[in-house]
């Protein structure tokens, strides 16, 4: 029996694509590297697709509904090598795809949540699964420890070849341990996890910079390739008279201060610009020093805001008000210490370009604010000064350079992106070092494919409403200003919460052999999504495009369910007569070559 | 088969839409015309809700329209809908339950709803609000039958409120929080005026405190505040200003700061589409800034103005605000920067 | 399906042990800790039980049976850490004990050779497979890089703690890197194992010797808790006059020399005393230093020489004669240096005291052998000199000393013994440290018993005779004297040597209520493997003892088969009228708590 | 019933297991008494091999017993069977194919057999041997059909098997192996000695050199050596010693060296288990030593004393062993150490 569990990559079950499996019993495992799978997976699976990363959601979401959050949390590290961390700060491009979030189906999953929520949840007997590729002897140095270089650095080491990661500050994590604030991201936790990755062989070395502390071109000698993670920490410029008052900070470095345990000087009416995650994290860290007025003022509107709708409401929480459509023109000082901003209104207007909506100054709309003290979050761009002057090849996609040996990762190599960018963009890198020093690619994306019993989920679970995160209140934040707000789901939230996905990755297909037409289940499909069509378009790359529909039964050509819309109700199988409708779990993991 | 009219939607039931439903009747014969409500009542007269509560006005008078006004000026009126999204490409709009809606132009008049602050969601299983037909249907007996209610917040309907129920004998606290009217702050001189003026009523008032937990025991409600203050109280409402009604014009391309924005001609920014009364900002040319529109006049005046542009007029909203709202002879500003008040 | 197949530790499915599986289809696990159950696996399993780190043998055979090597490595890496090493070197208690050797079933299954070709024929792509446990924050130091000390900070890793190892040599390994020759276990294999080892972020620290380098003290004060393995490297003395005469080698001085590429002085007639490994390995690098006339002196017969078959015949082949019977009484030399050893001959003798057999010398029996140079490989004891004077609660069992803090692992605890239990060693003090940091048992030995539907294998493979091991040829080996000499299975080999494991963890297993008594499975019985029984012994430990026959059907309770006879033909199952006989696989393994 | 009799059994069927047998039955008329051989046919004189290959001897006059001459002494004769192992605990011998044999007492005299170097057991297949009738039986008619031959060794049987062919008027070539009277080694001047005695004969001799690689090759064998030399003949024959034949005693807790050590009356370290001929090693306290027996008058007498001191006498054996062996008018020791030769 055991034998006929497993079929190899070379044993494809696929030969004729139109089969279709029937639900049976016995395990069928289908590795598929076919352009029509990657792209049914990335269309039907929007979650999924839109993570920089990778991350197999729902398969994490269905085994955190199992209880079984070890796993999940396993699932999690294979893509995003961080989930406690991520759980806590990832910026969510997966929760704005969800298709919880498209009309008439409610809120997006917290997707954000649940990951979080297999970190704490995991028993504590958990282990930490690891596949170790053999030594190869090679060495790689990566500078700096951020997501980036930790991503990178992790990957290299599974690889099997000998990690350097040089950091410039006393401690690892980047942005993780400088910028991000405390109370959003503990530090035991950060550093728990950044163990995880170090414990693999890395070798780490703070206090090191390139440049004052050792010279690139020495390790471009001593290394077999040399990967730069060093980030954006060169802060963009208000460029406005008045910038360089005291108490006119960057947003980076106010929160280096605080993350340092330093206290910069914030006064009761504070200022922050910006529209970013370090703005609210600058506002709210004001707050925690002591600002009565602390506001956040954009250029935009709110929902140009580049923030997730928890960090939105849990500074209004705090108090901190968020000023919108304008920008500030002059920074008012009296002694060299700033007194005032005087700010300009703005409108908005549109572009051919993107991104499209632009705010505009109003001319003569000049207001002027009373403050203690500014905080300029613009965001940063990367320090290229660290890279050879006569390095022209840098491409930006593929993290090569054109120096022989020498690639950049994360945010260096793409300019300011997010955490889970960053790590992507880490791994990625990773990747390609690998190819450079083996000669081989010896991992590759494919498509999993299995057949499946059942549709999992009864259709109430549909209509479970969202589960708001646990905080603590404002007195405990105000209290120890570390504090964790958020506090996380409970078990019995968490799997509240899991149930809610639709489990996108389970592919329902018809077996147009053996249907006969009867449209019994799209009489009782609760969404637009079964659909009787003529034609199917082909995409230039290979994969499926849309459907052409008809209403003429004289030229359908099949009746097809529309991946894209199917919520996963199991409704059609129930009542199909002729048991001709199949579900097959699809997942886009990464095996060896 | 019907000619393929222009259909006008208009989101929204109150003054601002049923204003501008009616002027585009007036204009437009042939038209198709909806209004969209998510409540079940035609259109009423919201200042008039607590005088309801009191019993002093009877439910008759409440209604501006009955249902036979929408049938004689040939408006559909579709109550109980809610708006989930719209498709402004598409123009279609998405309702709950799987309906979709195409419309030529559309109307935003959706008004604002009672503000839940952030702090308070935990405990919004307890608090109520009074800002709807809905809400006062759903509380009137309760309210009656009370005797000890706690209110929390303090924007301009707690203080009709709370001499509402002073005047029915019932025993009131009320705990003034200072960001009731977000985005304004009253300052702690505000404060003092505030109470000084609520003096001569016969009410608990709590100031430089907060909410430390609300819980539900048997029947009554435990509020405890941070301070260590305790009251056993039969209701607790919740005062804190109004939210536009916008949720489902997030992620539409429409843009929307606090409300939605438009010009002084009420367009948005997109074509096709208007927006007026309390869940619209509107650029003033005067302040050069964008302000929120409350009171019943402005969303009347709006909805006209509305009307007429979308059939092609350019009329400017006249701005009939107000620099200052009157709170208890307090005045505050409606907008929030400091240097407005020298200016004036 | 998938909720079925697996049952939790609290499910326990055999509430009555009474109840026997019946073959079916649906997979059914069981984690047993019944007195019972280990009992049976450590009689019925007898390679497995002999093994002192208690390697799922027949779990690895099977899987190079299947053609899994990677999986086969990974099933020998959870007992022994470094199959390649391993299978090149172990002592192979197992090869003693398994069934295959006894009466009428042919020569032992060449286990150790199989443990390494599945190292060998791995997939390039083979990664290994590690479940780390999350850290905890504590320090342990581990003294001596051998087998015991990688072992030790292996699994210390893997718990959580970070480990720093201690060498006093210039390279890891300890007694595999400086004691086996080169020609027997390669560098490279050597290094890429215990790379394999460090790489889970252990510390290694060279060149730094307790006492001259760093106090041990020191490290009590630095570390959470700190592991003494530091092997047994004092030589035993011939206790003869001359022993220190020139060209009177010890043999793990000579052994040292020849593994750090020194040519230490043998000459052409080279005598070396001792029967274990070492003897071999410096009379076999004798040889390919230039010895011509290599003899290895034994005091007892070739019958107690403490090495394997394996190496008598390849020392054998090599031209190098074994003389029994005789032991060193003098040295014999000129100007200081070794010209002759006087022998004494010996004859055996009872004791009652282990070892029982004894050698003693024959009075007058002098011999005189012309000899250019002496080895004397008579084994270590350990250097008890680091450990601190007060100490006196060392337990040679328990891997505690009666100092807090303070543990002793592999040999420097037992005294010497060998590789396989210096493993055995390091992992038990590994797992009584993090006892002792955590305050609980985190691991524990269960049985898994899982039904299975056939008994695997047909009657005919018991009749393959065993694959010998390929070699290089004598000029080869001289050639260069560190060519390997072993070469390992081809893939054909290897299945065909895994065939012949009886499977003996397949637990055959008669329903007695459901037997008719029919005796058809006695009548196939190939060898004396089902019987009739009226009682069945109960250790004191709870285990099961042996069967009380009968031939009187009066008195038979049941029939029941002899898992210690059974050679898994499956006959018995194929003939059964009733159904009644079961197959179960059971499996010592370890399991977090 | 059977009576309870004593059981002796005699593992082997050659000189000193017969001499056993008829020892045991002469003073014991009742004891079962059993001899047990891997070989199927009856007692034979080995050293008239080489002459029935020849042809100088016929196959009758091979044989020392006749089936008959068993049964007459009531001795039970078990040809055929293997001994796999002994457990002298509970006295019981293992068979192969699942046969157990209890034995009261036991006299090992198994004999021993070719020694195949561990260097050329790669090549086994393509190696001939001639120290058994059934070794005679399968190549007999092979070496009278055949005419070139190589012989890779050197013992005493090997020049007596090369006499042989050469006197059938075969081609011979001889590859002698300094070690083939393990664990005596052959000196260059021993080498020299040896050739020049068989420079008389027209054979092929190579010294100083060993077998590269034997290959089976279309019914011929290619055999080349380390220094280039390639012979292609039809047989290749291996004469380098014999092996004690004592693996079946191994691991039953029987002292083992070469052979089965027995003290100067033939008894091993166990009780009632007695070992005689060349599979035995003996004390001989004249030497203070074990030395090995070789030879048909020495494996007769050990049979006998081995058959006497099972039954309660205490005879000492006799040395019949030579110090020296003559192989081609050289004189080679019977121990190793080097220190006999000056004592002699």
């Amino acid at each position: 029996m055991k034998k006929n569990d497993l079929y190899s990559k070379e044993e494809k079950f696929f030969q004729d694509k139109n089969k279709i499996y029937s639900a049976q019993s016995v395990k069928q495992i289908v590795y598929s590297t076919d352009a029509r799978d990657f792209g049914q997976v990335a269309k039907s699976v929007p979650c999924q697709d839109a993570c920089p990363a990778k991350t197999n959601i729902p398969g994490y979401i269905r085994t955190i509904f199992e209880k079984r959050y070890g796993r999940a949390y396993e699932i999690n590290r294979i893509a995003n090598i961080m989930p406690g961390v991520l759980g806590r700060i990832c910026s969510r491009p997966c929760e704005s795809a969800c298709r919880h979030g498209e009309p008439d189906n409610g809120r997006s999953v917290g997707i954000c949540h649940l990951k979080r929520s297999c970190a704490d949840l995991k028993p504590s007997s958990h282990r930490i699964i690891e596949g170790l590729y053999a030594s190869t002897g090679k060495k790689v140095a990566v500078v700096g420890s951020g997501p980036a270089g930790l991503a990178a650095a992790h990957d290299l080491a599974i690889l099997g070849h000998e990690v350097v990661l040089f950091e410039s500050m006393e401690k690892p994590g980047g942005m993780l341990m400088y910028g991000i604030p405390e109370f959003r991201l503990p530090r035991d936790l950060l550093m728990l996890e950044i163990k995880n990755i170090l414990r693999l062989g890395i070798k780490l070395k703070t206090n090191m910079a390139i440049g004052p502390d050792i010279s690139l071109s020495r390790l471009q000698e001593d290394y077999d390739a040399v990967a730069l993670a060093t980030g954006c920490v060169s802060p963009r410029k208000l460029g406005i008279p008045g910038e360089d008052f005291e108490n006119v900070h960057n947003g980076l470095d106010f929160m280096k201060a605080v993350n340092e345990g330093k206290k910069p000087f914030a006064g009761e009416k504070v200022a922050v610009i910006g529209a970013g995650f370090t703005a609210v994290d600058c506002a709210r860290s004001a707050v925690r020093l002591g600002g009565k007025d602390v506001s956040i003022n954009i250029r935009k509107t709110f929902e140009y805001m580049r923030v997730d709708e928890t960090e939105k409401y849990e500074a209004q929480l705090e108090g901190i008000k968020t000023y919108s459509l304008i920008q500030p023109s002059k920074i008012i000082g009296h002694n060299n210490k700033v007194t005032a901003v005087e700010f300009l209104r703005t409108r908005m207007e549109k572009t051919d370009r993107p991104p499209y909506r632009i705010s505009v100054p109003i001319e003569n709309s000049e207001l002027v604010v009373r403050v203690d003290s500014v905080i300029a979050a613009l965001g940063q761009v990367s320090d290229v000064n660290i890279m050879p002057k006569e390095l022209s090849g840098l491409d930006k996609k593929t993290n090569r350079t054109g120096i022989d040996g020498l690639f950049v990762a994360g945010d260096f190599a793409t300019g300011s992106s997010d955490v889970i960018s960053a790590i992507a963009g880490g791994r990625r890198c990773a990747g390609d070092i690998d190819e450079y020093l083996t000669g081989e690619k010896r991992r590759q994306k494919v498509v999993r494919l299995e057949n499946h019993v059942t549709t999992d989920r009864p259709r109430s679970y549909d209509f479970i409403s969202k589960v708001e995160m646990n905080t603590i209140d404002m007195e405990e934040r105000l209290f120890l200003s570390t504090n964790e707000v958020e506090t996380g789901y409970s078990d019995s939230q968490a799997r509240q919460e899991a149930k809610r996905c639709y489990l996108c990755n389970l592919k329902y297909e018809i077996d147009p052999l053996a249907c006969i037409y009867c449209s019994a289940c799209i009489d009782v499909a609760p969404k637009d999504c079964i659909k009787m069509i003529k034609n199917v378009f082909v995409n230039p790359d290979g994969t499926y495009g849309g459907y052409e529909e008809t209403r003429d039964w004289n030229k359908v050509v099949s009746i097809a369910i529309d991946n894209t819309n199917c919520i996963r109700c199991g409704q059609c199988l129930a009542v199909c007569p002729m048991d001709c409708i199949s579900v097959t779990k699809t997942e886009l993991i990464e095996i060896d070559t | 088969m019907m000619p393929d009219n222009d259909h006008y939607v208009v989101i929204g039931n109150g003054p601002a839409g049923n204003h501008a439903a009616a002027t585009l009747r007036e204009k437009d014969k042939d038209a198709r015309i909806t209004i969209i409500s998510d409540e079940c009542v035609p259109y009423y007269y919201k200042p008039r809700l607590t005088g309801f509560i009191a019993n002093e006005i009877r439910r008759e008078k409440l209604f501006v329209s009955s249902w036979g006004s929408y049938k004689e000026q040939n408006i559909r009126i579709r109550l109980g809908q809610e708006v989930e999204k719209i498709d402004p490409d598409s123009k279609v709009l998405f309702l709950q339950h799987m309906e979709k809606i195409n419309y030529t132009k559309l109307i935003i008049a959706s008004g604002s709803r009672a503000r839940l602050l952030p702090s308070m969601s935990r405990y919004a299983d307890c608090l109520k609000f009074i800002t709807s037909y809905t809400d006062v249907m759903e509380h009137k007996e309760a309210i009656r039958k009370a005797n000890d209610f706690f209110i929390f917040g303090g924007d301009l309907v707690a203080f009709k409120f709370l001499k509402m129920l002073v005047a029915m004998g019932k025993t009131v606290t009320i705990l003034i929080y200072p960001g009731a009217f977000w985005p304004y702050n009253l300052s702690d001189d505000m404060l003092a005026q505030i109470t000084q003026s609520l003096s001569k009523f016969d009410v608990g008032i709590i100031i430089k405190d907060n909410v430390e937990s609300i819980d539900e025991q048997e029947g009554s409600v435990l509020v405890k505040t941070r301070k260590g203050i305790e009251k056993k109280v039969n209701m607790v409402f919740s005062f804190n200003g109004l939210s536009p009604n916008i949720d489902f014009a997030k992620g539409s391309g429409i843009d929307i700061d606090h409300g939605i924005l438009v010009d002084e001609y009420l367009r948005t920014n997109i074509k096709s589409i208007y927006a007026c009364g309390s869940c619209a900002q509107i650029y003033n040319p005067a302040v050069k800034s964008y302000t929120a529109s409350i009171g019943w006049p402005n969303a009347v005046a709006q909805g006209n103005v509305a009307g007429l542009n979308l059939l092609g007029d350019h009329k400017v909203i006249e701005s009939a605000g107000r620099k200052y709202f009157d709170l208890e002879g307090v005045k505050i500003k409606t907008t929030w920067w400091d240097d407005i008040d020298d200016e004036s």
